[in-house]
């Protein structure tokens, strides 16, 4: 078994030993111990990786091959880049929290986890896949346990989110089918074989129509689920409906898969597509960026406040990547993983905050710094983090993706930078409003003198977040590095 | 071969035949009439089977033959249409198409 | 050199803000003064080392000190574009060291008594080491991103120290005010930083401010608007700078900064933080002074020159005697800015930018001075406000005397350290624009007048109606007053245009008697005036005020700006464009897709119909659908 | 020919036997011990079944009229497993609701007569064969449509089909007079060398095309589909949505690829426009439905609709995706209905609302529910999935990209219907749940045989391949 296999067989193990569990200890212990081997793997992936490519100068490294249908010309094609290694650390290190976090799931605990788990299936096999079918079958797989986890352990109308939710982001994946087709059969247009193989297809001059055909469809279909404006609103209710755990795995995770869809697979396999369309989708999430950043700071419920700040840091990450250099796409990367902590661990606060308090309307709240400082002040570090404070991941990722979207000196580029940079100053906005209305000010209701003070599990799940949020903001230099030397593939084509 | 007759006028018989057939089906409310309709049509494909086989293709039986199967089906759908109908008028009372409407949208 | 050392100077708070944060819960109060205190006293050990060996062990090389520069990569963007780490020391990087250390050291003695039983003293502590350590990174930095990072870190840390009293609805709402307007005003600064970068190539400040390098030489070349792509940048760094010390109208966030605890505001609010973004433009000021010959220091100097006015004015008509500060605070910036407008590069020329740095070094220690004395007012008597003072100079002798000195010293009046910087300023704004001069010497003026009549009203006239007697605070407050009262008499001695110069060469500077005469008469009338208005209670000054009338109100109320602001937030970004959002995106985006949706359940609805449960209906359908068939296929073939 | 060239009707003298058979003992075994039918009938067909993978040549009988060929063969097997599966799961409504009528037997006797016309319409060499296949596989079928002869709405629905399929067998019957005026031969292979487009050519093809069509319940011609599902037995439902669909599917694919190959450029445009038209009046119609059976008609309407998709292909892809589908479909949907049989054999209960919170009374049924569902809306890694994907891609190799568009907007709404069933079975407690029972064993194999199915069939790649290598004995 070679080890990337692993990042799918081992989950698949988990989810068929908890099948056999009978109540909510066996169940989290045995969810603990699968997602914490899981981590132990993509810590030494993030090792063995950087040892290997020392000496191996391949795209992807660790790459196993095995046809799958081979009249398709379909394989199972697996292989790690540094993107795809610092996501599914990303990964990992979420599922485990998620864990953490449900630590006292009481209602249909083993169906729990197990969604749980295959979800995170879906998402590691997608960060691993080199062949477009497997990728879209992993895509699938990682959206469609969404709709059992919103619908059976949520709150609030969570049958008609998850619903919602799950029709938008199967929609996309399903316009998605016709990108991935398009490109399959353009695939020869070298006189080769038709492949799903992106690093084949890579190589192939697909011919410039058919890329500005395709590119937008592709694009549009990952976009949605990395909530590009305006096929976000999928996100602030699914968000608001969701289960703690599940928010924390698919604002964390699962949306990453839509700005790591565009890179790998639109940008990279139709870079004249890219090239004669960035205009419009830069002009588009960038607007999504300030307009995200907006509509948060008129919510009440917190959980949409971080559901449209997530609308807005990731229409970041498509800006970035549209920009086409290697500086934004570094940002990009950085601002996923970045955006993946923070948002995670927000949604983790949040959620010991409703479980404590029963509400998650910030002006019913007041002054829990009083209360529960623990959860308090790590709510103001991380609010801090995601306004892009130094010393967080969140700055280090947004001043690649400014710096890099400045050299990019079209005028019109120019401006839509400008007005996604001023989105710092909302986000500062929406932020403080909630810190200063929900965590400072006088404690606006007697019971809430009483609160629980934070448990064990939960300070695990919190630290487990902050950690390398911290780390990558005070020393972004290793993982940049990382990142960086995979780029220069996706370089060639917009060049 | 019917001397003086070309198949032409027989063919637009056979058609008439079929969408007399048709409209019976679509308009009569006796589900009888609307089953004796339906041996219209399939009468005017046997004689289209007959005289397409004669006028045209003579060398072979193909046609007659076909056309004998047909009736042969004819007959057993019609007893099986007919006792299935025996059965609802035995439940209703009616053999009226309206009383078969329960079931729709 | 060893710079080693210099590094030690940031880290020190830092170890001290994390031990202190880490380890919140099991540190006893009493400990955690101690632990900031001891760590402060040896950066400032080692920053007055740091000073003296840079100045005088070191000394120039080939006429000019040299800038040391020690760093390591943080962050690379591209491949000539990346953010370094590092210590950059020169003049004004070793002056700022001593300010913020001397400071800093004296805030956080004084902290301990005046913070003494707070429930958060430890948090206290934690942040003001923060806040320190944000502070050297700021002032060491060697590169333009360097300092935004250290530039947003004291933010926050502001920010935290404002709304300490964070169960205060008022302190949550200033410290919000704070970050989120200096953060607006940071978004330019990004901006111009990504200019610069875009066309320079380099953050460095070394390659940026060398007059010959391609930076400066090549400014010409592009142009946005009519101007210098370069000087967009810099005046957009400006506004940054602006932002930091509340320069007009970005002022707005200061007075209300005020919300903090005492010391806080001495320190960051009044002596160190608000004069980053002097130092800011003081750091790129070869930038400022060659490009564009000068455009963006214009700017520069008429900003300052208005802000100090502005706020001067402001200043007279306030009560709350923080906020008076404050206003002060601002007016003395603005001269600061005034000062490096109109200063020139080299030699002499370079007045401006020494004077500037020397208020900004003198400013830092009466200004603290007069904060912390304000502090120990208000620490004595639980008010902000002179309506409740009022003959505290019985009970408060020592605060008293410090008080006097550092509002002479502000005042202007020789020779304590106000009246050489300020002088030197007039001088240099004399000899670069009338105007300016004229504007300066009033706002001196004016400044001796405020600043004597919240002196006269909290020491002199009639006693305030106290429920307890008030008393003099405790040593570990007034020693900090006694030591600062002593630096805001001598510092004005030092020869400061020996070190500090745009060129870095140092000049000789002489009294120049007649303007300095001017200074001194305009200080001393407006003590007078004050002296007359206020030290006894009377009408005059009422009656004065009337007599202004509109233009009084309108001062008293901060020219409505606060208002104005309001306005602009709440009606149109919050009510406007945010609520539109929020209503546009829950009616119209997610209107359409669950729109789509409904239509599609609706459309189902719609056309049941036509599964009518009739098989005649069916058969027809079956019929009909066979002869469109027909149709169509037929239509295709003959096409 | 000589007698063991009879041997290539193997499968189908082996059908004709079990039903002598079985009418023999009907007439010998004692009214008491008329169960023992039940399991003498599941007992022989799965002999049949196991039996029919032995290997048959690749020929033809009669001058052509019957052929068979490794596609078909398959076929054939197909249909054999996927009506063991549902004897498996109708074995105990025959038992306990069927037999003390005493007409336990004629349920198998006519459920083999309609599988044996299935057998030669898929097998047929001419028109003649096709057609008597055709009404052999129908009216026994219909004659169990109203097999519940005290209930009203199972003879409506036994009216409804007969009549309908009459007029539809009628109207192809015209449809092959036309054929045969203008080519002058009933036999596949002849027509097929002198098939050109005329105007009477064209109206024969469309004729013949509603004919079958009326079998798939391709729109407009589905009206029957949901009223015939809801009237009827379960079993028949499911028989008549898996089994007599596919074997029509698989007989218009050998009509379209093979015979009518010279108007491809014609029928192409038409199964384009019926595809959409399908798949969408077959979805929007499921919206609504309220009841399972009929609930599932209208899905599998849009289940054919997507397999036009494969059949507009027009070669082995096309073949080879569509039988592909098929293969998974006929596990998905007998799964589905195989849940609904036990659930309404139970509790009588056949609403969607009745299924709310059944996962927490009935998880196992539930899941297989729930899998079934997703297999049918094509979601990974379930089976259906990979069926679904190969259709669009040979759909999508003609570069039909606005079919593939519009059809995966289909199955987004089709998501939603078939999340509409998990939502009430997982998201909902109910305020009456089904309360918790066992199957027996018969309804147990029946499921489990789908549900390793759903989860294998898609996986197993070779499967696809063996199937591929099969669909060029078609062309």
């Amino acid at each position: 078994m070679d080890i990337l296999s692993l990042f799918i067989v081992l989950p698949v193990l988990t989810v068929l030993v908890l099948v056999f569990t009978k109540n909510l200890k066996q169940a989290r212990i045995v969810a603990l111990a699968g997602s914490l081997v899981q981590l132990g793997m993509a810590i030494n992936l993030i090792f063995t990786y950087i040892k290997e490519i020392e000496t191996n100068d391949a795209i992807m490294v660790f790459t196993k091959d095995v046809v799958w249908f081979k009249n398709f010309n379909i394989h199972y094609n697996i292989g790690v880049d540094g993107i795809s290694v610092a996501l599914l650390v990303l990964t990992a290190i979420v599922v485990l929290a998620g864990v953490f976090i449900s630590w006292k799931m009481e209602d249909l605990p083993k169906e729990f986890f197990i969604s749980l788990i295959v979800l995170s299936i879906g998402v590691y096999g997608f960060f691993i896949s080199i062949d477009l079918f497997t990728m879209f079958v992993f895509f699938e797989i990682a959206v469609i346990p969404m709709y059992l986890l919103i619908g059976i352990w949520g709150t609030g109308p969570r049958e008609f989110s998850a619903m919602k939710l799950t029709l938008m982001l199967m929609g996309a994946s399903a316009v998605l089918l016709v990108g991935i087709l398009g490109i399959y059969f353009n695939s020869d247009a070298d006189g080769g074989a038709l492949t799903f193989n992106i690093l084949e297809i890579a190589k192939v001059n697909i011919p410039v129509e058919v890329q500005r055909l395709f590119f937008p469809i592709t694009f549009i279909g990952f976009a949605v689920i990395g909530a590009l404006f305006p096929f976000h609103t999928w996100s602030p209710d699914g968000h608001a409906s969701a289960p703690t755990a599940v928010s924390m795995l698919h604002a964390g995770v699962l949306m990453k898969l839509g700005g790591y869809g565009v890179f790998r697979v639109a940008i990279y396999l139709l870079p004249e597509g890219a090239l004669h369309w960035s205009w419009f989708f830069i002009i588009l999430s960038a607007f999504g960026v300030i307009y995200g950043a907006f509509a948060a700071i008129k919510q009440t419920d917190l959980k949409y406040i971080n559901a449209y700040s997530s609308v807005s840091h990731l229409g970041l990450v498509l800006f970035a990547l549209l920009m086409l250099n290697k500086t934004a796409w570094n940002g990009a990367i950085l601002q996923s993983l970045s955006h993946g902590f923070m948002t995670a661990l927000f949604f983790a606060l949040i959620g010991m905050i409703y479980g404590r308090t029963h509400t998650r309307d910030v002006t019913k709240l007041g002054g829990l710094l009083k209360v529960i400082p623990f959860i308090s002040a790590v709510y103001v570090i991380a609010g801090l983090a995601s306004l892009g404070l130094p010393g967080f991941s969140g700055f280090v990722a947004e001043m690649n993706i400014f710096v890099g979207a400045f050299e990019n000196d079209n005028i019109y580029y120019r401006i839509g930078t400008v007005i996604a940079v001023s989105a710092i100053v909302v986000t500062a906005v929406y932020i403080l409003r909630v810190v200063g209305i929900m965590l400072m000010g006088p404690v606006k209701n007697e019971a809430y003198l009483n609160l629980e003070r934070v448990r064990w599990y939960e300070k695990l799940g919190i630290f487990l977040l902050l950690l390398p949020i911290i780390a990558i903001g005070v020393a972004p230099l290793w993982l940049s590095e990382l990142i960086l030397k995979s780029l220069d593939p996706f370089l060639k084509g917009v060049l | 071969m019917i001397p003086g007759i070309s198949i032409y006028e027989i063919l637009t018989v056979t058609s008439i035949l079929f969408f007399i057939g048709v409209y019976g089906f679509i308009t009569r409310t006796n589900l009888i009439s609307i089953l004796i309709s339906v041996e219209l049509i399939l009468n005017a494909s046997v004689v289209n089977f007959v005289i397409i086989n004669k006028y045209l293709f003579p060398e072979a039986l193909q046609g007659v033959y076909f056309s004998i199967f047909i009736i042969a089906v004819a007959a057993a759908e019609t007893a099986l249409a007919v006792s299935i109908i025996i059965n609802l008028y035995r439940q209703i009372s009616s053999v009226e198409v309206k009383e078969i409407e329960t079931m729709k949208y | 050199m060893n710079l080693n050392l210099v590094i030690l100077i940031p880290l020190i708070p830092l170890v001290v803000f994390l031990v202190l944060g880490l380890f919140y819960k099991k540190i006893k109060p009493s400990i955690s003064g101690y632990v900031g205190v001891l760590g402060l006293l040896f950066s400032t050990g080692l920053a007055f080392y740091t000073a003296y060996s840079y100045f005088i062990e070191i000394g120039k090389t080939e006429g000019i000190y040299q800038t040391i520069v020690e760093k390591t990569a943080w962050m690379n963007f591209t491949d000539s574009l990346r953010i370094d780490m590092g210590v950059l020391v020169d003049p004004i990087a070793v002056m700022m060291l001593i300010v913020v250390s001397v400071i800093s050291l004296m805030v956080h003695i004084y902290s301990r008594g005046y913070m003494k039983g707070d429930p958060g003293y430890t948090k206290y502590f934690a942040f003001l080491s923060l806040f320190t350590f944000s502070m050297y990174g700021l002032v060491l930095a060697t590169n333009l991103f360097q300092i935004y990072i250290f530039w947003e870190l004291v933010g926050v840390s502001s920010y935290l120290l404002i709304g300490y009293y964070y169960t205060k609805e008022s302190a949550v709402a200033a410290a919000k005010k704070a970050f989120v307007v200096t953060r607006f005003a940071d978004l330019g600064f990004l901006i111009g930083i990504l200019i610069i970068g875009y066309y320079t190539g380099t953050y460095d400040f070394e390659t940026l401010n060398n007059p010959e390098g391609t930076g400066i030489l090549n400014w010409a070349a592009t142009s946005f608007m009519g101007l210098s792509a370069l000087t967009w940048a810099l005046i957009l760094i400006f506004i940054g700078g602006a932002g930091k010390s509340a320069m007009f109208p970005l002022h707005i966030w200061l007075p209300d900064a005020m919300e903090g605890p005492t010391p806080v505001s001495a320190l960051i609010h009044a002596a160190t933080m608000v004069v980053a973004g002097v130092y800011l433009v003081a750091r790129l000021f070869p930038m400022y002074y060659f490009i564009e010959d000068g455009f963006a220091l214009n700017i520069v100097a008429f900003i300052g020159a208005f802000t100090a006015l502005f706020a001067a004015i402001i200043a007279i008509t306030q009560t709350d005697i923080k906020r008076v500060l404050a206003f002060s605070t601002m007016s003395q910036l603005g001269y600061m800015m005034l000062a490096l407008g109109v200063s020139g590069y080299e030699g002499h020329e370079g007045l401006g930018f020494m004077s500037s740095m020397f208020h900004l070094f003198t400013h830092a220690m009466f200004k603290a001075l007069l904060f912390l004395c304000a502090g120990s007012v208000i620490h004595a008597i639980h008010s902000n406000f002179l309506k409740d003072m009022g003959g505290l100079r019985k009970y408060m002798p020592i605060t008293n005397i410090t008080f006097l000195i550092a509002a002479l010293a502000i005042a202007g009046v020789p020779p304590l350290a106000g009246f050489w910087s300020k002088d030197e300023i007039l001088v240099a704004a004399f000899e670069h624009n009338l105007f300016l001069y004229v504007i300066g010497l009033f706002v001196a003026g004016l400044t001796a007048f405020y600043i004597f009549r919240i002196y006269f009203g909290i020491f002199w006239g009639k006693e305030g109606n106290y429920k307890e007697k008030p008393h003099e605070s405790p040593g570990s407050m007034t020693a900090p007053l006694l030591i600062l009262a002593f630096l805001s008499i001598v510092g004005g001695f030092i020869p400061f245009s020996e070190f500090i110069s745009p060129d870095k060469a140092g000049f000789e500077t002489h009294l120049n008697l007649p303007l300095a005469a001017i200074a001194v008469f305009a200080g001393l009338l407006g003590i007078v005036l004050s002296w007359i208005f206020y030290k006894r209670e009377n009408e005059l000054a009422d009656k004065f005020a009337k007599g202004f009338g509109t233009f009084y109100t309108w001062a008293y109320h901060k020219f409505y700006f606060d208002e104005l602001y309001l306005f602009v937030t709440k009606r149109i970004l919050f009510n406007g464009i945010a609520r539109g959002a929020a209503k546009f995106d829950k009616k119209y985006v997610d209107g359409t897709m669950i729109g789509i949706g409904n239509q599609t359940v609706n459309t189902s609805e719609k056309i049941k119909g036509i599964q009518s449960g009739k098989v005649q209906d069916y058969a027809f359908a079956f019929i009909a659908g066979a002869v469109v068939l027909a149709i169509i296929c037929i239509y295709l073939w003959l096409n | 020919m000589n007698f063991s060239s009879f041997l290539l009707m193997r499968q189908e003298i082996a059908l004709l036997a079990i039903i002598l058979l079985l009418v023999i003992a009907e007439i010998f075994i004692p009214k008491k011990r008329k169960v023992s039918i039940v399991h003498l009938s599941v007992f022989l067909f799965g002999i049949h079944t196991i039996v029919g993978f032995f290997q048959i040549d690749e020929s033809m009988l009669f001058g052509g009229m019957f052929r068979t060929n490794n596609l078909i063969h398959f076929f054939k097997n197909l249909l054999n497993i996927g009506v063991l599966v549902l004897l498996l799961q109708s074995a105990d409504w025959i038992e306990e609701k069927i037999v003390n009528q005493n007409k336990g037997s004629e349920f198998f006797i006519l459920l083999f007569s309609s599988l044996l016309g299935i057998y030669f319409m898929i097998s047929a060499g001419d028109f003649l064969m096709f057609y008597l296949g055709l009404e052999l596989s129908t009216l026994p079928v219909t004659a169990l449509a109203a097999y519940e002869t005290m209930k009203r709405i199972s003879s409506e629905s036994g009216i409804k089909l007969i009549l309908s399929s009459a007029l539809a067998s009628g109207v192809s019957l015209f449809g092959i007079s036309m054929l045969y005026a203008t080519t002058g031969s009933i036999y596949f292979s002849e027509v097929v060398q002198v098939l050109a487009s005329a105007n009477l050519t064209l109206l024969g093809m469309v004729l013949l095309f509603a004919g079958i069509s009326f079998k798939i319940s391709l729109v407009p011609f589905h009206f029957w589909t949901a009223d015939v599902y809801e009237g009827a037995p379960i079993s028949i439902a499911s028989y008549l949505s898996v089994i007599s669909k596919g074997g029509a599917v698989f007989i218009l694919m050998i009509l379209l690829f093979t015979v009518l190959q010279p108007l491809a450029h014609i029928w192409e445009n038409m199964i384009y426009a019926i595809a959409i038209a399908t798949m969408f009046i077959g979805n929007l119609f499921a919206l609504r439905q309220q009841n399972m059976k009929r609930f599932l008609a209208f899905s599998s309407i849009a289940q054919a609709g997507f397999i036009l998709l494969g059949l507009i292909e027009g070669s082995q892809l096309g073949t080879a995706t569509v039988v592909y589908f098929l293969l998974i479909y006929i596990f998905s949907n007998l799964a589905a209905f195989g849940v609904i049989q036990a659930i309404s054999l139970q509790t009588g209960k056949e609403r969607i609302k009745d299924y709310e919170g059944l996962y927490r009374t009935n998880p196992n049924l539930s899941l297989v529910l729930m899998l079934a569902l997703f297999s049918l809306a094509g979601i990974p890694p379930v089976a259906g999935f990979f069926g679904k994907f190969f259709l669009f891609t040979a759909a999508a190799s003609k570069g039909f990209f606005i079919l593939v568009f519009l059809a995966v907007v289909n199955v987004t709404i089709s998501l939603y219907y078939y999340l509409l069933v998990v939502r009430a079975m997982f998201l909902r407690k109910g305020e009456n749940p089904i309360p918790f029972f066992r199957n027996k064993i018969y309804m147990r194999i029946g499921l489990i045989i789908t549900v390793l199915g759903i989860l294998l069939l898609g996986i197993y790649s070779p499967l696809y391949d063996y199937i591929y290598d099969l669909s060029s004995t078609l062309n």
